[in-house]
């Protein structure tokens, strides 16, 4: 009796979600074939209907961009998520407040892939069901993996602001606004060498993120080049991210002078705390993971002074660009932006200037949005806030340089 | 008179089962050929047959054999990767299809092995202990899974434990498996059908094995370890029969699991112990050693988060709670008392109706 | 030289772990619940503590108070609300509800306190002790978790067995039906655990996130699990084995980080712990039952 | 005769204390045997040392010839010794008649892939077992119950299944633990038929520990004693029930 009447909750339950599915499915895919053919007003609206995170009412003559991002909103990587899709958000307000994109405005909506490539699909599909025709995203390198192949599928154009892996950028439709890992890593090697910041160098790297470990092989490989010596290499997992006593105790124990650190600011700001408690006081060096670093609520930026990092964006940078994005960034959604939030922002005027290179309007199809956004992408330059005269190869991959600062009495200080 | 009545035991049991399988999806295929179903649903297809093979395996050890398992997302994680491999090496040289046909038997093999090695040792624990150690096994094999390095070049393969580097690749030389990155290039050869395919055998399976003399065995020595034994049941040789099929079907779902993305990586998220536990939940709201249960609830409770996708940041708080409030409805005596009392009135109201 | 400092920073982590486990420990001896949530209520008390403490700039005491204080009315109210319904139902719906919590607080963190990383200040001003000439150095939190370990762990002994309450415990963790019996009254008994316990996340959160001071609405996750790993390592109820467990614990995980790999860590802790469970099955100090035939 | 069961010399001790010390006892075949003793004497201890619960520190189990010292429980009841417990262990979900279908489990045999796949000897030994598995129910009075839950049947019923479960493996030898704790005399009654028709259908030899008196001097032939581990007498039922020692034993000094 008990079975029964559980089971015929749960069956009433599914009939429910069935027939809500049905509902939703049907009203999505004319809203996806009018994406595809005319966007008619009252397509769109039915759209708007869909109840998300839309920031802006349709334009009055009917048609509109509509750009998706993608990225963890919730969980441990969350941080990582909120900053793209707020700095997408930041850009598309901009971009409508200044008369859209070809006078047309920019329709926007967000969606959580949870850092799971499953879920990233069903991100995308959601989005899709919305009728993106663009999508920024997305913010971690497996999920981007796994949707850039759906992307792909559907040939629809793609722009990551931070997927960093080399495959995150594989497909003809995908483009990339930050450095692939190995650029990065190998950047890293470079740098220290050519300027003779240390030869003897340990990295603390984390072996269960593509991200870091993916910069370390290829910082492993250049530093060789470089006749830089790696006296230790110690790892650590997402599982354990908060002990690095054993790891730096190991690199002094090494003799290291400079200490490479690979991955996000979150475990940096331990590891710098952690290291000033042993009260060890060698050069550390990040990639642009590291940014951020002093924007972390609370955290004694003394801890970080010294720290040498290889990144794209400055947050105290004193450039127009960067004063206005930080200052209204911080002004809508507290806290200082990190470099995902600059990239994602400049992901988006990326996907502006290459439509209107194109010359392209929102009634094309999004497969030959893509088309016509592949070409430009080769034809334009874009000067943001992750680099200045940024260009696109064949490969997807941007040819920008990155800057390296240097943190002195708490703010960021360009070094050469 | 007999036959009669077996017919009937089939359609509330078993039949019953398949036949709501099946059901399910003729009417998918209806709305996908008529283009009634949105992206969204469609992506959702292969992931819904992958957690109600899950959550029907998992019933096989929780509720039929009665030890709590919190590490099958180790499982389903080893049969991923070793079928992955098989097709990412096997990738242009055969058939997708029957690529994934061998992937899937590799795969269930594997898992099979890890259920019989894991299960070995740890089936003398109980309880709690049991779950813990469970918990562990999943633990170790997402770690060692992300410090593997495997590559191939005209030497053959090369392996490694550290980083990509040490592989070291001759010139043309593929990285197979890289470390936390995984494996990238899976072929998508997944389908709603095979899927359903793949369920169906998995709901074959285990509803025989435990409708016979085996699973007679395995549940008698569930319910009476020790009353067990004193018939002459192998304690030892059931539970791990138990443990390993269900390893084994796992594996297969991770196989369905690793071919339906391009990419594979043991993540926490994916393969970690709250998968472990989110196939637990199916399992427990479905009602234990209830299969038709386990696959409804993985269904709903898949399906939910991304119906309530619309809320966004509201989206994981709202499952939150619908969880809990499931649970208390589901399981708390007074909730059940409740129900059954609903259950009479409405009775009551019938027959006075009829009368 | 550096076989000490790797030992002591293992003992520091470990003394992390022992004072969650403790916490742990003591829910699941008395409630024989797994309370997968438990982690959480840390998350939330670090949160109050760096509330208090930075956002509203009071003194660490007034933080430390506050915490105490939020947690106990969680925790209670959790227990009242998500696990006292289900007293009677499978343990593994009480287990699955728990792990229901437990997405509740950190969801409801990630909304209330956003998903940027805050910098807890270490409430401990205590000076590093310095051996051996300076080389070996071991910090203020270090020393104030282990002694605050150890005097919750003499206190929490003394409570259960010196205090009426204290043994009300005692009978409702050997039998809750006969306890029943006996004119215990099991509800409020059990209340009162998850009181203590919750006050114990409290303490666990201060010492914490002043020895890692790195706060997100994840933060109580995996430190939750470690704890448990730690509380079933020394044998699930016993108050001494869950400090054992937890020292031992983070020694184990720190030395293998330093001698063996670091990348495979984990895997050391946890078969260590499968090791230790084949050849004691209910943990270093755990009692060991036997079925009565 | 033969001896069916030859114990000798059979302890064990707990911790220091010895809770069997020196017991033996010989069993002819189809003898209805009885083992008695106050609360605590180890009794119960003793079955446990001959179903292989616990091993032995010292003695000899010969059963029908066959030395079966310190043998697993499973291969003892393979062996031919088939017990019911003083606390009802039943398989307590799963249905009457499969309780008997399992302890028929070594006798009606199909691989788990035949079960699997459905095959010819599925259904063959399924039905076979399933004749057996009602036979013996009939024996009991259980037919009609033979598909309510276990745990569903009135205590009575379910000591008597323990009987059925036990008897289905086709022992030499039965132990009954306690099998009339918790009846009334009526049911009592019913039971000592029970058992006596059951040594007479299968030719079985039965041990049986008991408290009620009656159902011992009416149904055992011979009896031992135990008291704080020692055999204290053994020997014909009405000889036993007469020594002084034994009466001092269970009426205290």
């Amino acid at each position: 009796m008990k079975r029964k009447i559980l089971s015929l909750t749960l069956a009433a339950a599914v009939a429910a979600s069935l027939a809500a599915c049905g509902s939703s499915g049907s009203t999505s895919t004319t809203t996806a074939a009018a994406a595809d053919t005319t966007a008619a007003g009252g397509e769109t609206e039915a759209a708007a209907e869909e109840g998300a995170a839309e920031t802006e009412a349709p334009a009055a003559d009917g048609a509109t961009w509509k750009i998706g991002a993608i990225g963890p909103l919730t969980g441990g990587t969350a941080i990582y998520g909120q900053a793209v899709v707020n700095g997408a958000e930041l850009a598309v307000n901009e971009i409508n407040a200044a008369g859209g994109i070809n006078g047309y405005q920019i329709e926007y909506n967000s969606a959580d892939d949870e850092n799971d490539a499953e879920k990233a699909v069903n991100a995308y599909n959601s989005l899709k069901d919305w009728g993106m025709q663009m999508l920024v995203g997305t913010t971690t390198s497996n999920p981007c993996i796994a949707v850039a192949d759906k992307t792909m599928a559907d040939n629809m154009f793609q722009i990551t602001p931070s997927g960093s892996a080399v495959e995150c950028a594989a497909n003809p439709n995908v483009f990339r606004v930050c450095f692939a890992d190995p650029d990065q890593g190998a950047a890293s090697a470079q740098y220290i060498g050519e300027h003779k910041l240390a030869t003897k160098v340990a990295v603390i790297y984390d072996s269960s993120d593509v991200y870091s470990s993916g910069i370390y092989t290829k910082f492993a490989q250049e530093a060789e080049n470089q006749g830089l010596e790696i006296v230790a290499a110690e790892a650590f997992t997402a599982d354990s991210n908060k002990d690095f006593t054993t790891q730096l105790q190991k690199a002094k124990d090494a003799g290291a002078e400079l200490v490479f650190l690979p991955f996000y600011y979150t475990e940096a700001s331990l590891v710098l705390t952690q290291a000033d408690a042993m009260g060890w006081k060698p050069m550390f060096f990040g990639c642009d993971g590291m940014d951020g670093i002093l924007g972390v609520e609370n955290f004694d930026t003394s801890l970080a002074e010294g720290l040498m990092l290889l990144t794209p964006f400055a947050a105290d940078a004193t450039d127009d660009l960067t004063v206005s994005f930080v200052t209204s960034y911080e002004e809508q959604y507290g806290g200082t932006p990190n470099q995902f939030a600059a990239d994602s922002y400049d992901a988006v005027y990326i996907i502006k200037a290459a439509l209107e290179d194109a010359g392209a309007t929102p009634d094309m199809s999004v497969s030959d949005l893509c088309e016509a956004l592949k070409t430009s992408m080769l034809n334009i330059k874009v000067d943001g806030l992750t680099g200045s005269g940024m260009t696109w190869n064949e490969a997807g991959e941007p040819n920008k340089a990155p800057k390296a600062v240097k943190i002195e009495n708490g703010v960021y200080t360009a070094m050469e | 008179m007999k036959m009669a009545k077996a017919k009937k035991n089939f359609w509330q049991g078993s039949g019953l089962t398949y036949g709501m399988v099946i059901l399910a999806y003729i009417l998918v295929e209806i709305a996908l050929k008529t283009d009634h179903m949105s992206s969204l649903m469609e992506g959702l297809l292969v992931p819904l047959c992958t957690y109600s093979i899950l959550a029907v395996s998992l019933n096989l050890v929780v509720g039929i054999s009665g030890e709590l398992s919190l590490g099958h997302a180790g499982f389903m994680c080893v049969g991923a990767f070793s079928g992955a491999l098989f097709s990412k090496i096997m990738k242009g040289s055969i058939d997708p299809t029957v690529s994934l046909v061998i992937a899937i038997l590799i795969g269930a093999a594997v898992a099979a092995v890890f259920g019989i090695l894991i299960g070995i040792p740890v089936l003398r624990l109980r309880g709690d202990y049991l779950a813990i150690v469970t918990l562990a096994f999943g633990e170790i094999i997402k770690n060692i899974i992300n410090a593997i390095y495997l590559g191939r070049d005209v030497n053959g393969f090369h392996f490694s434990m550290k980083s990509e580097i040490e592989l070291g690749l001759g010139e043309g030389g593929e990285t197979l498996i890289k470390g936390a990155q995984g494996i990238t290039g899976t072929p998508q050869a997944s389908t709603f059908t095979i899927g359903v395919i793949l369920l169906l055998i998995t709901l074959f399976i285990v509803m025989n094995l435990v409708n016979s003399r085996t699973g007679r065995a395995i549940m008698a020595i569930r319910d009476n370890r020790i009353a067990a034994e004193s018939i002459g049941l192998n304690v030892t040789k059931y539970k791990l029969l138990a443990f390993s099929v269900s390893a084994a079907l796992a594996g297969v779902a991770g196989v369905l699991y690793a071919h339906n993305l391009t990419t594979l990586a043991a993540l926490p998220k994916n393969f970690g112990y709250n998968q472990s536990i989110m196939i637990l939940v199916f399992v427990v709201l479905g009602g234990i050693g209830n299969i038709r249960g386990s696959v409804i609830a993985a269904v709903v409770l898949t399906l939910l988060p991304e119906l309530l996708r619309g809320l966004n940041n509201y989206r994981m708080l709202i499952y939150a709670i619908v969880l809990i409030a499931l649970m208390l409805f589901n399981s708390s005596p007074k909730a059940i008392e409740m129900r059954e009392r609903a259950a009479e009135w409405f009775k009551k109201k019938r027959q006075a109706k009829e009368a | 030289m550096s076989f000490m400092s790797y030992l002591i920073s293992g003992i520091s982590l470990g003394s992390v772990y022992a004072i969650i486990a403790l916490g742990y420990t003591m829910v699941y001896g008395i409630a024989k619940m797994l309370n997968f949530a438990h982690g959480d209520i840390i998350m939330v008390g670090g949160y109050v503590v760096f509330i208090v403490t930075s956002t509203m700039g009071m003194s660490p005491v007034v933080g430390i108070l506050a915490a105490v204080v939020v947690c106990t009315i969680l925790g209670v109210t959790v227990e009242r609300v998500a696990y006292r319904p289900l007293r009677d139902a499978s343990p593994l719906a009480v287990l699955i509800t728990a792990i229901g919590v437990s997405y509740l607080l950190q969801n409801l963190a990630l909304l209330l306190f956003g998903a940027d990383t805050k910098s807890f200040t270490s409430v401990i001003t205590m000076e590093p002790l310095k051996l051996a000439g300076g080389q070996l150095l071991i910090s203020g939190e270090t020393i104030v978790t282990i002694l605050s370990g150890i005097i919750v762990m003499i206190g929490l002994t003394l409570f259960i067995n010196k205090t009426k309450t204290g043994q009300a415990m005692l009978a409702v963790s050997e039998d809750r039906g006969a306890a029943t019996l006996m004119g215990i009254n099991v509800n409020k008994t059990i209340s009162v655990t998850f009181a203590i316990g919750s006050a114990l996340a409290a303490v666990a959160a201060v010492l914490y996130c002043s020895a890692y001071p790195a706060l997100t609405s994840q933060t109580g996750a995996m430190p939750g699990i470690k704890a448990f790993v730690a509380a079933v390592f020394g044998g699930i109820g016993s108050i001494p084995g869950a400090m054992i467990g937890g020292i031992l614990l983070g020694v184990i995980e720190n030395l293998s980080k330093a001698y063996i790999s670091s990348q495979l860590s984990d895997a050391i802790v946890f078969s260590v712990l499968i090791i230790v469970l084949l050849v004691r099955p209910t943990g270093i100090m755990g009692r060991k039952i036997s079925e009565k035939v | 005769m033969a001896a069916m069961l030859e114990v000798k010399n059979l302890s064990i001790s707990f911790g220091g204390l010895k809770a069997v010390d020196g017991f033996d006892v010989t069993i002819e075949k189809g003898q209805l045997y009885g083992l008695i003793g106050p609360n605590g004497a180890g009794k119960t201890t003793v079955f446990n040392l001959l179903t292989g619960v616990y091993k032995p520190d010292t003695g000899s189990i010969v059963l029908d010839g066959k030395n079966i010292t310190g043998k697993k429980t499973i291969e003892i009841n393979q062996s031919g010794i088939a017990r019911t417990f003083q606390n009802i262990r039943l398989f307590k979900e799963l249905t009457v008649l499969d309780n008997v279908k399992a302890g028929l489990h070594n006798h009606y045999k199909y691989s788990t892939l035949a079960g699997i796949l459905r095959l010819p000897n599925y259904y063959k030994a399924e039905k076979a077992m399933d004749e057996k598995a009602m036979e013996l129910l009939k024996v009991f009075d259980l037919e009609q119950e033979s598909h309510y839950k276990a745990s569903n049947l009135p205590y009575g019923k379910q000591r008597k299944l323990e009987i059925a479960r036990a008897l289905a493996t086709e022992p030499k030898l039965l132990l009954l633990d306690e099998p009339a704790a918790g009846m009334n005399p009526n049911e009592t009654a019913e039971l000592m038929e029970t058992i006596r028709f059951v040594r007479k259908e299968f030719n079985m030899t039965i041990l049986l520990i008991e408290h009620d008196m009656k159902l011992v001097s009416g149904i055992c032939e011979k009896l031992t004693v135990l008291n704080f581990g020692q055999v204290l007498a053994s020997g014909d039922t009405s000889d036993v029930l007469n020594d002084p020692q034994v009466i001092t034993a269970y009426l205290g000094e």
